[in-house]
This record gives C-alpha cells, structure tokens and sequence, in this order.
C-alpha cells in the first residue's frame, strides 16, 4: 500500500475546507489534513482527537460532538470493518450480533457524526470482497436516511487501498473517481462486493513525485508522530 | 487526607456502576489493579464514552457484568483481547453504545435531568439494540421530526487519574473536562494523583477553570506513575511496550 | 486581526437576536454605548441569565423589541430604570425566564438540540406565561411524572468583554464558562476585550480550560476599560459610584 | 433593623449543613453563612454568587443549578416582594401581569432553586401586609407541589424583620416560631397578610451579645465587603 499516494488522494479530497477533524485511529487522514492545511497557508482549521498540539479544543471530549452539532466542522472521516454500497459502514462486529464471529472496538461517535458532519470521507485501506459488501452485518452508521431524518451530514467519498469512489447522495451509491497505479475497472470491479457507477475511462489517482513524499514524511515525523508513534516508525522503513 | 489503594478500591461495592474515562484522559491503572485484587465482582463499567487497557483487565479478572461503551480497544496495539473473547463467549452483557450518546447521558445526571435527546443515531444499530432509548416526535416541530431520547447515566462511582491535587482536595484535571462530567453525574468520585501539593489551586485564578473541586471528590490515593503502561499528559508518557506485550495476547494483569 | 469598537458593532443587524452576560462575567459596555451610537433596532435581547446597565442602556435607547432575561437589575443599585418603564409601558415585548432555563435552552443551542427538559419550574407562573415551553410526560416514567422541556436558544450574535485575546484570535474567559456556552451557542460571538497579547494561550497548558477558542469567534475589538462602569475580574473593579448615578434617574447613556 | 439579630438567627437556621449557597442580592444570608461557617470550625462549604473568594465553582454560572440538581447544595435563600401563607413567593410584579403596577428585576432561579434544594429559608426584612399577603399575584416559586411533580426541596423558614416562622410542610401552612424584641404575638398577627399557626406562649428570638456583634461585624468586614461593598459600608455604620 503506497500511503503517501492515500495521504495525497485524501488531502485533495479535503480540498479548501474550512475545518478538518480526524478521530480515533486515523493516522492516514491526520497526515492527510496536515497536508491539506500545508496546502491552504495555514488558514485551514485541523482538530486532531487525542493530540494536543493540533487542538484547540479546550472544553474536553464531548467539544468535537458539540460543534460537529453546531455546523462548525466541515469534514471528518470514518471507516468500516464493512462497507456496503449503500455506504453504510459497520465497525462492531461480523456474524450474529449477539454471537458474534468477529468482534471489533466499537462505533466510537460514527451513528453521531456521519449524520451531522457536511463531509464524511470514508477510508479503508483494505480493499476486498469481505471489506466492501453488498449488505453490512451491523450497521454502526446509516449512509443515508429518510427525508424526515434530520441529517445535514454524510459521506463524500470512500478512498481504499486500490481506488477512488465518489458518493453520489442522488443515486444513492458509489462511483469510481480513478483507479490508484496498478490497478483498473476489472480488477476494482472484482474485489469490490457492491455495485457502483463507472466511467468510461477510469483515471489513475495522481502519484506524488519524490519531493512530495518528503514533505508526508515530515509531516509524518513532526505532526503525525505525536499521536501515533508507531504508524510513523513504520512510515519511516 | 489521602488514603491508600486499598481503602479507596474498598468504596468500590460489588454490583456497582462505576465510570471510568477514556485512555487519553487519566486512567486509574494502579487502582485498577488493586479492584482487580480485592476481588469486586458484577461491575457495571461505563466508559466515558471508550476504555482500553482496564476495562480489559477487569474483564479479564471476571469483575465486570456489564460494558457499556462506544468503543473498547487498545487502540494503535489492536484489541483489547479479553473483552473480543467475552463478548464472543456471551460471558458479559455488552451495551453498546457510541461516543456522543454517553457524555450527553452523563451530562443528563450532571443537570439532575431523567433524559436528554440527541440528534444522529436514527437508522443505526445501535439504536436498534438499544430498547431503553426511546425515539419520539420533537414535540417542537410540526412536520416529521423523529429524535431519540437518553435516559441519563447516574454512575455510583466514577474513578480517575490526575496529575495533583492540592491540599483542600481539588483535582487538576486541566482541559479533560469529561472528567468533571463524570464527577458531576456520579454519586461518589474516586481519583488517583501522583501527588498531592501543598498549595490551593484557588489561590492561582488561571488554574480555577481545570479544577474539580473537592465538592464533587470522595476520596483521594495517592498512586505514583497510576495511570502506566498508560500515560497522563503532563508527567509521563503511555509505554508502548508495555501495551504492546498486553495486545499480543496476555489476558492477565502479572504481564504488564 | 482586531477592528474598531464601530465596524465590531456594524456586525449586529436590526433584529438580530443577541446574548448577553450577566453583569459579573465581562459586560462589554463600550460596545454596547457603539451599538446604540449606530441606532440598531428590534434587538432580541437574551439575558445569560441576567442582565444590568447594558440591556437598560439598549432599552432605554429604544433598539430593543424584545427582552428575555431571569432578572434585569442593577442589583445593589436598584431597579434598572429604563427597564422597568418599559415593561409597566408596555413598549418591549418581555420574556420572563429563570437563570436555570437559559443556561439549559443555550446549551441545546450548543449541542445541536431543538430542545432539552429542565426539572423546576411547574407550579411557576414564569411556565403558565411562556407557551413555548412544553409540559410532557417523562416518557421514561411509568408513575405520572411532568416535566417542562425548553426550545434552545440559538442567538444570532454573542457579545461580551474580556481581559484579553492572544495573537491567534483566543479569548481568555477564565472560569466564566457561561461565556463560552454563549459563544458556542451563537452562530456569531462578538468580544472586546482590554488588550491583545502577543503570545498564544496554547503555549501554557494551565490556560488551556479557560480559553475561548477562535473557532468560535468571529471578530474582536480593543475597548480599554470596556466593561465601565462595571467590572472585569482580573482587571478593574465596578464603578460603584458611576452606577449609583445611573440608578439615581439617568435614562441616558450621556450620564454614565 | 437589627440585621446582626437577623445574622444570628439565620445562621441558627442554617445549623449544621454540609453546604450552603447564597445567591443574587442576598448581604445578611451571606453574612449568616459565614456566621454558620465560623461555628462549624470551617467544615461548613459556603458557596456565595458573585464571590471569588467564597467560591469553590470552577465550570460557570450554571454549576450552581446543576450541583443542586445534583444533590449537592443543602440550604439555600429566596426572597419575596410578596410571600403569601402557602409560601409563594413573587420576585416578579405587582398587579397584572401584562401591565404591571410595580415591576421588579425578575424571578432570577427561584422557580428551579425553590424545589430543588431541600431547605430553602425565605428571607424578607420588611415584614407588613404588603410583603406577607393572602394570595401573591405572580408566583415565582411556588410553596408546595402536587404529589406526582418531582420536587425534593421546598421552603423551611421564613425570617423577617419581626419575627421567625417554620413552615409546615404536611399543614402547608406557616407556624410562627419566635418574634424578634419589641414585636408579640398580636403586633405580628397585625402586620402578617396570611394566616398563619401560632404557640401558645410565643418565645423571644436570641439577641446577639456584644462579643456576637463584634464577630459578625469583623464578619461582614472580612468576607461579605467583597460583594456586597455598600451592605458594608451602612453596616459599619
């Protein structure tokens, strides 16, 4: 998995939003969003859960809740132990929920966020047929909801390991953006266990040249590490 | 004013609901481990709003009944084993829930309220698993506007780790305000500090804002290096190591 | 970074719905006498949880429609005189509340709720004359159980004076978090405040808790001794005697 | 006026309480409490708003309600520009409420406060048939509460200038329990609006000595000056 190629790919997919927040075990979005405020001059607003360099929260956990609420954080990240075509995402457990085969950590915030934050990017590097299926086993958050739900959030996009989707709220599934370096339709089409939208031609995800590899790596080093010392130790290899 | 491990884990009833914070936040490791010793059993543990390393080991021990929380994970070290395997066996009621749903709860006890809405959570599981909350009408709006209703949390205990508390008993927890949410909602609050000052944290007014006072503490240990193989932001860091050795499969608290 | 006392107050249009704090929590009159000079009008003027001199000035002044506030006093000085002529006139529509109500329909506002229950009230003639207040079954309650549930209070614009801002745009509050829920529920928050210091707050962990952060601020005036006549903690006393003038009979700003 | 009378008698009330609270325009309640806090050799938490040095709150003005929701707050005051015999009070108007003949500052906490802190002690120095009426004509804060609604607090005395009163929660009615020097039975029937219980032999309420003087005057000197600056003064006096 080239990270630097997912920290790009996401850090253009923030684009010039005016307030990032990244949560529990997301190493690739922080660095991503550390790049993306690079990008802006510094004027972008990154609130990075459990740092305390890159927060300016002051008013203990349930701040990010509260002003996810309030309207004033414009894009947040999740992801799924499943994700279906629907966008729904589960991050408990696979099986049975009362007899589960697979138990993971929990839904942390997402039944909360991905329904109140504009812009939700998906992340889940792994990119195969048990990660993205036709139906999820639990559904921790809903990808959408019916028109009397109050929801001014959801998802945007969905980055893997071999490509990227688009969310199309309309259609109500995904659509392939570009494919990352060595992959194409057919082989995103076979590991993926939803249907989606494709284009004609399928683009390929922008590589970083060298030199933008060394500005992630510092940033890896001087931001990322902070939070996250062993994804940046392994960066580092 | 202070009193030992022991005399402050003996507050800790068997049955008891007992509030703890989440591994960023002051963890009450040593303490942990003396609950763990003393043999308390049936605890409900409420993570505020997620738990690692000591909700495991009380798992791992046969202390807990309940785990209600948004998440239980070692986080960068991986599962938190003992709670995967409980849940897995059935051996522990498991109430999950998510991250917002537990603060605006224990903000509900805080405020003396029996419930609190909250946006999001229609159409998740957890919802759906959750029968004690309760989707209504907003009674304020004239079209369809479903929102969910949360009983509050009143925990019996909360229990934490801090860096200091000063000599009247008030508690530097500093920005980890979920700490005072947790004390505010809970009928009695236990804390661990690594030490005790002998100053009055009212006596420097830039200090006042990251203070619990001692009106909400019921007892106080002193426990040096209390929150290891975690870390407490301004004395020491978690030791990874340490977590890691626990992830890679020792369910029992002789190998931390 | 800062604007004039003048472009600061041309952020408040006619009509707008703006909170307030109460005279003890940093009260920026400077801004307020500005805000009259321009001649705003219609102002809903939301009392957190009581207001004094300000809303007295403003009222006097003839730009506010509506006044929703616990108490308008000036406390040991008296009754607030434009204030209280207003409402036996009948020429300012009044919303009588209780300190508890705003502090719990502001923090709605805050936390993304259209609503929140609040124990207290019935039996109170303050709840027969507020129809938006809604009286409900506790839906968690199988024994008759009434409580009162409030609509949140979403303020167009906050405004209040404090000691300082840093180069970044934070505002030190200190333990006046009412001041910080204010500007979490507003969609604006309007602060002056007596001086700019060129450092950042962040820097000192201990100030942390007390900080407002910028997210939350929308501009930021220099008004030294911008609360006068009344006080800032950290800065100046009240003025007892410019208040006791006030309260002698002075309807105009020209005397304070 | 013998407010240092009035002090003591307060402070009396007040006992051994584990935590008072004192709230908006309240000089000799604040002052009892410190009286009480004295006697107590310090153990006695006194919470006073509007002080900084006599305030152990950290999290703003609206800790005070939540501590009393909470359970936290034991004794707390309340006043009345009218107080009627089911203890009513009305910080509010007089006459109608939409054209009011005379307007006070508002109802400030009173309407949450009042059921909420188990012993509320009612506090009106002016003690005539204009203060203590039949029937108070906005309630604030009412007296007592049908069955079914969730009150643990309530009114527990109500002090003035002539005379102390119990209030009897089961009778609903007030019951007077001493009368200050000077006053007697039939000169505060005359100046008392409302029906109230009354012994038969009406004992006198304790005057304070002059060494109690001395100590309530140092008291109000020492703590009660920092909010109440003009109470101080005129005390002195």
């Amino acid at each position: 998995m080239d990270a630097a190629l997912l920290i790009n790919a996401i850090a253009e997919l923030i684009g010039d939003a005016g307030h990032v927040a990244t949560g529990a075990l997301s190493p690739i979005p922080m660095a991503a969003s550390m790049l993306a405020r690079r990008r802006s001059g510094g004027k972008m607003r990154v609130t990075v859960l459990g740092s305390r360099r890159n927060s300016r929260f002051t008013g203990g956990a349930k701040e990010l809740f509260d002003s996810a609420a309030q309207g004033r954080i414009d894009v947040f990240f999740l992801s799924g132990a499943q994700i279906d075509g629907e966008a729904n995402i589960n991050l408990l457990s696979i099986g049975d929920y009362e007899k589960p085969k697979v138990r993971f950590s929990g839904s942390f915030g997402s039944p909360y966020l991905y329904m109140l934050v504009p812009r939700v990017i998906l992340f889940r590097p792994e990119h195969d047929r048990r990660a993205l299926v036709p139906k999820v086993d639990f559904i921790s958050a809903p990808g959408w909801s019916e028109p009397e739900v109050y929801r001014p959030g959801g998802p945007a996009a969905l980055v893997t390991g071999k490509c990227l989707f688009d969310w199309r709220k309309d259609e109500r599934r995904f659509a392939l953006r570009s494919a990352h370096p060595g992959e194409d339709a057919a082989s995103i089409r076979a590991a993926t266990g939803f249907d989606y939208a494709e284009p004609a031609t399928v683009p390929t995800t922008p590589v970083p040249d060298a030199a933008l590899r060394e500005e992630i790596r510092d940033l890896v080093r001087s931001e990322v590490a902070e939070v996250y010392p062993r994804f940046a130790e392994e960066f580092a290899v | 004013m202070t009193e030992s491990l022991q005399e402050l884990v003996a507050r800790i009833p068997d049955g008891a609901m007992l509030v703890v914070p989440p591994d960023y936040s002051g963890v009450a490791i040593a303490a942990t481990r003396a609950l763990v010793e003393r043999g308390v059993r049936d605890l409900h543990v409420v993570a505020s709003p997620s738990s690692g390393i000591q909700s495991d080991l009380l798992i791992a021990a046969g202390c807990v009944r309940t785990m209600e929380a948004a998440a239980v994970t070692l986080g960068e070290f991986g599962v938190a084993p003992a709670f995967n395997a409980a849940v897995r066996a059935g051996s522990i009621r498991m109430l999950d829930s998510t991250c917002p749903a537990l603060h605006a709860a224990l903000n509900a006890a805080e405020k003396g309220l029996p419930f609190i809405p909250l946006r999001g959570l229609i159409g998740s599981d957890v919802l759906r698993h959750r029968p004690d909350w309760k989707t209504i009408q907003n009674p304020f709006s004239d079209t369809p506007d479903p929102i969910v209703l949360l009983p509050a949390i009143r925990p019996d205990i909360a229990l934490f780790h801090a860096a200091a508390a000063d000599r009247e008993g008030n508690v530097w927890v500093g920005r980890r305000l979920e700490l005072s949410v947790m004390a505010h909602a809970a009928r009695q609050t236990l804390v661990t500090v690594e030490r005790v000052l002998d100053t009055c944290f009212f006596d420097r007014e830039e200090l006042v804002p990251g203070v619990l006072p001692s009106l909400y503490v019921t007892a106080i240990a002193v426990a040096e290096r209390g929150a290891w193989p975690l870390g407490i932001d301004e004395e020491y860091e978690p030791d990874a190591e340490a977590q890691a050795r626990y992830a890679r499969g020792a369910l029992f608290m002789e190998t931390v």
